[in-house]
């Protein structure tokens, strides 16, 4: 009850900030918190990160296996995407299996991955129809403060792009580096009541009524979206957020080696 | 997305596989009322695909603690039936229909005037009986008609169409051939009244140019879907009109527990 | 509470009407509501049909794949039969794993198809011990208003009828009609105080203390039986829903082609 | 049921493989207040069938929503533990034991007095550790033996038996092979005391008359299995009598929970 | 309410006889309740028994099939140890899945055996990399009045000594004896306050402190120990719970053929 | 354990091959407060281990039926993620982590004045970020270091270390390769201050006079890991005192929930 009427006191400021054109953090709408990439931070993994935005941290390991194409792609690797939101980064997250939310958030980001074809998956091709390479790309949350989707892909991203592909260990040549294409970003935008807002707190997502996932490739051309909350959005705002992500997305690709 | 863009599925003269233009829909039939057991319901036929929806609500909330003491909850179901598609799908939820669950349970949240019904549940339940592209639009055209039939008070319908890129260029409501391999999809939910955007996800390769293009597409054929959902329910509510006097006139011994 | 008065008044009204040898719906106790039956209704299974016996209805899908057959019949292609009762159909039916009603209903269905060996298995082989067919006939009940049991016999036994073996697709000759030998048809007796009486509607089950399921085939001969429900049946009474069903039987296989 | 007749499973003299004429049934063992912990038990070998079952019960009913605030309501578990059977079964239940424990409820809710008891739970575990055809009956005939161990007021206790077709001919108890390689199965449940039939269940292939042989031996076999059950009772409550004889003699300085 | 007042009095009760030295069935502290070991006691099984101690009963059975061997193990068959703690058992066992109560006793049942080395599963070997014994060891509490660990593990030794390898059934020759190394014992030691005392009745673990599982061999050596339960042992209870089990594994080791 | 004393694991200078002796512990990393969401929490390396520690609560005990109305439960969750070793792991708990889980649970649950807080629930989780052998005692140690953090009253903190036998001697704190070929291994954790065993386990192969000496070794190691315990936390009150004080001088305009 109490928790309750806090939590009504600070929806009320927010969104009086809001409507001034502030953000509690002090942010202009199109800021992005302090970002720290780290790669290489687990040794059993062919690929890793951890990476921060703010106070929302992300640990994220690439493992590949050798293994069966699917019969559709029998001259591709297999990309496979999982987002866990473990207890420890947040007072509301459960053990159990995957929820509606956990599962939006690893198939946003698999989405970002796969259709920017930023791995080139027909180079993890090892003998076609038979032997492929089998990425997993497992992501866990481990604090939360808002905009997991940019967070758990700029991670994805970042492990991508350390990983090794372990050749050897499996009897097939020398190792190399994974074969990329591209560094796809995603920037999500929030809607808090008619204004949007980039890199959302989670005090900000609280009191959001819609979002909108933008992943954008080096040319700036759209490659995923996703629209998310039931709140609706003008044509303008879908303008604003995808103009938003190209210049963004410029940035923060960047920052990752 | 395949990606693949080396099979022909569009001629020369701009006309698709299944003899449509770039920018026409396919052959569209939907019915509301088709169910006894359900509060409300609809089928809905987009070409080739098959979609049932059924309403029940709103009712009280199970389990007690999703209950919001201010407001309904409304919870859409999507699921494919096993036989649906190709190749037999198991029963049960997969990864995507939670995701695709979630949406239109978002997007149906906002047109149905929730606070009207605190702490009920208002669930909808989209049978997938027979898959080729577009179901999730399907479904939501299908869920909208169903919760209107159920009598449940709302903004607006929601109609909803996916735009998608062949062979380079941007066409109007992929079929199954043109989603396996076409370069981008772009499924979309409006409200019709507003120009609102309820629902939007996109995967493939867009420039800005295709976007904007697809996006006008995409707005212009809610509108003549809007229009189909529409007539379901005039056509509805004539019969439902019918029966009442019919009824009115020669009174039935049935007792019946839900009046 | 006023839901459930209703209910004792509709269950003392159907006890008085059934006392008088009356039905609710004014039917005799064996008659059967009317049967409709289209079959092909979905392209993506290789047999299919909508069912509707008054406001039940039900639509069953055939798909066959190949596979391997099981150790002990080398020889015979494999059925496996499962009925959904989904929430669509009934404000009581929840999503989740099967409950043990559907699994009662998919095995009684799944005994009449199977101990009438209406479907010839032994045709359904390809190669003794290596590849056989294998039959799913998934059944979902759309409208729930009694007489399930019957109800899914009748939609699987028409969607096995109605469906061709897809040889072509998998690179095996031409296609042919499912090998069928007879037409298993079963009718459900429900015991309500000292009456039986066949097709029950739902509130007939609701006030029900026994179920008697009879199958029978083309020679009226028994292929499967089924009592449920925690009532006691008199060795009379079997023997009435043995004889309704084969005489019943008769007429309910004439509406399938 | 295999159907496969070829496999001769009858003599020319009308014996069995193991020995048995037509209508006889396996030899019987049954044993009342086997296991200390619960409130009821018994131990039933019926030929090469090894079947155990407690009762728990009376109790609070959980979860909740299950209480019946006018009566008891009756929990059978069938289960087969992993090396009762040839291949090794994974512990849990499958399909097939899902469907035999409801019968089984079904059949013990008839005859318990459940009014006496509302809101309660009378919890019934049957284990098979050795399979030999017939566990269901086994575990029936063994369920009312441990209802009655348990002090639970009962209509009447439940024989049960199944009758099966072998070689064209109509025979009494299936044991594996015949089971295996018969025509057909019948398995039955009576109330002795009536006649009425409790659980009945039928595959292969039967005609009317086969039909009507089968079930008068059933029924005869019923009455037999039924003096077995009574026998079983007696010489356990002849123990219990006596134990409580001597527990009257010397007093232990046990403080009893349950007491 | 009622139930607990009384469990205090019982609580109340044991503590004041232990406190005099002394147990509540009036066995010495290091005192063990009769034993009762049947052997052979399920036909289905590759070996099996049925084991008492005081009013606790288990049945174990032993199946042994042919399959693969870990990767990592090409040469030995395979171990599979599963306790099933089965609502037959006692009113507080629920049916489910496995919880961690049942998953602790099964695998320190199995560090017992497996590290005993006590199946020699070398010569479960049929063809290096290919083919091995695979065993199940499964075991189910019939009736439940404390000292699990020990009768389940006593139940487990017994099954597999009674083994014989169904090498016949499987095309493999002639069957043979379970080959064996040695009889591991275990004897768990439960602190109840200050005292240790073992083969606890289920009234004495519901008021102990903490629990001391030892297993040895034939020689007297340590193979497994498992320290339980939120309470603390000093390091010369745990030096006695050792010389316990060593000693009492003796006398108990005669018990097994 | 591998029990495969074979394969040379120490020099004959006693040498191991990571260039630790015998009665050397790994170098150990140990950071408090790493983590903002959590109420306390630890970050700990063990050679080449990575842990991390969360602690929440004590808060409402769910579900309901597990609280206990004369203190506090406390509830461990110990977990690897699929990445921290070198097959990947399912993600989900597996049958070694639910026992780990037990026995860490049970080991805080003597440390922390669990009276003080009746009916609620404190909630460890621990994540094994990457695997190199004694992963369970890493957890330990940095859970009660995250208890500590989130400012729990504890009797003491845990310190925990493997001690095994490779190539038939007694060694400390085994990493990964001495733990697949050795030939026992016992891990334990301590209450430094009274010398108390609170996790003992062992398997494979000890002789008494091997026991005695892994425990005198596990012993004085536990003393060592016990001062880099407090390190830890002097560090971080340093760090928090600084940050009260910073505070206290400029005041943000942040609408705290959590204050």
């Amino acid at each position: 009850m109490a928790r309750s009427i806090v939590s009504e006191i600070k929806r009320d400021h927010i969104h009086k900030l809001i409507a001034d054109g502030k953000r509690v953090d002090g942010r202009a709408w199109d800021q992005v918190r302090e970002i720290s990439i780290q790669t290489n931070v687990v040794e059993t993994a062919e690929g890793s990160s951890r990476v921060r935005i703010g106070n929302t941290e992300v640990i994220v390991g690439v493992k590949m296996t050798v293994g069966e194409p699917f019969s559709d792609t029998p001259n591709k690797g297999v990309l496979s995407t999982n987002a866990e939101l473990i207890p420890m980064a947040s007072p509301n997250f459960e053990s159990g299996p995957p929820d509606p939310e956990s599962i939006e958030l690893s198939r946003v980001v698999d989405r970002g991955i796969r259709e920017s074809q930023m791995i080139d998956l027909e180079k993890l091709c090892i003998e076609p129809g038979k032997k492929v390479w089998i990425n997993f790309v497992d992501i866990y949350v481990l604090d939360f403060d808002g905009n997991l989707f940019d967070a758990c892909s700029l991670g994805a991203v970042a492990a991508i792009k350390s990983a090794i592909v372990p050749a050897k260990a499996n009897g097939l040549g020398e190792d190399y580096p994974m074969p990329t294409t591209c560094t796809p970003i995603s920037v999500t935008s929030l809607q808090i009541e008619n204004s949007l807002l980039v890199d959302p707190t989670l005090d900000e997502e609280k009191v959001a009524t819609a979002r909108l996932t933008v992943t954008t490739d080096d040319n700036g051309d759209l490659r995923a979206m996703q629209k998310g909350l039931s709140g609706a959005l003008t044509l303008e705002q879908v303008n604003t957020a995808i103009e938003t992500s190209r210049r963004l997305g410029i940035e923060i690709r960047k920052l990752i080696r | 997305m395949g990606g693949n863009s080396d099979m022909k599925l569009i001629d020369e003269n701009g006309i698709r596989i299944d003899g449509r233009k770039i920018d026409e829909i396919r052959p569209m039939k939907i019915e509301a009322g088709v169910l006894k057991s359900a509060d409300g319901s609809a089928y809905v036929e987009i070409g080739k695909n098959k979609v049932l929806a059924a309403v029940y609500g709103p009712r009280e909330c199970h389990p007690r603690h999703m209950q919001n003491p201010a407001k309904a909850i409304v919870q859409c179901k999507y699921n494919m039936i096993s036989f649906s598609v190709s190749d037999r799908k198991r029963p049960g939820p997969d990864r995507r229909s939670v995701e695709i669950s979630k949406l239109i349970s978002e997007a149906m949240e906002y047109v149905v005037f929730t606070e009207n019904y605190p702490r009920t549940s208002i669930d909808v339940y989209i049978e997938v009986l027979q898959a080729n592209a577009g179901t999730r639009c399907a479904g939501l055209v299908a869920a909208s008609v169903a919760l209107a039939d159920a009598g449940i008070p709302m903004k607006d319908l929601v109609p909803a169409v996916a735009v998608g890129k062949v062979n380079d260029q941007v066409v109007l409501d992929l079929n199954k051939e043109e989603d396996n391999y076409g370069q981008a999809d772009l499924p979309i939910a409006m409200i019709p009244r507003t120009g609102e955007v309820l629902l939007m996800q996109m995967d493939g390769h867009l420039t800005q140019a295709e976007f904007d293009k697809a996006l006008e597409m995409g707005v212009k054929a809610c509108q003549e879907i809007y229009d189909l959902q529409k007539d379901a329910l005039r056509r509805r509510y004539a019969i439902v009109n019918a029966e009442a006097e019919e009824e009115t006139r020669e009174p039935t011994e049935d007792v019946n527990e839900e009046a």
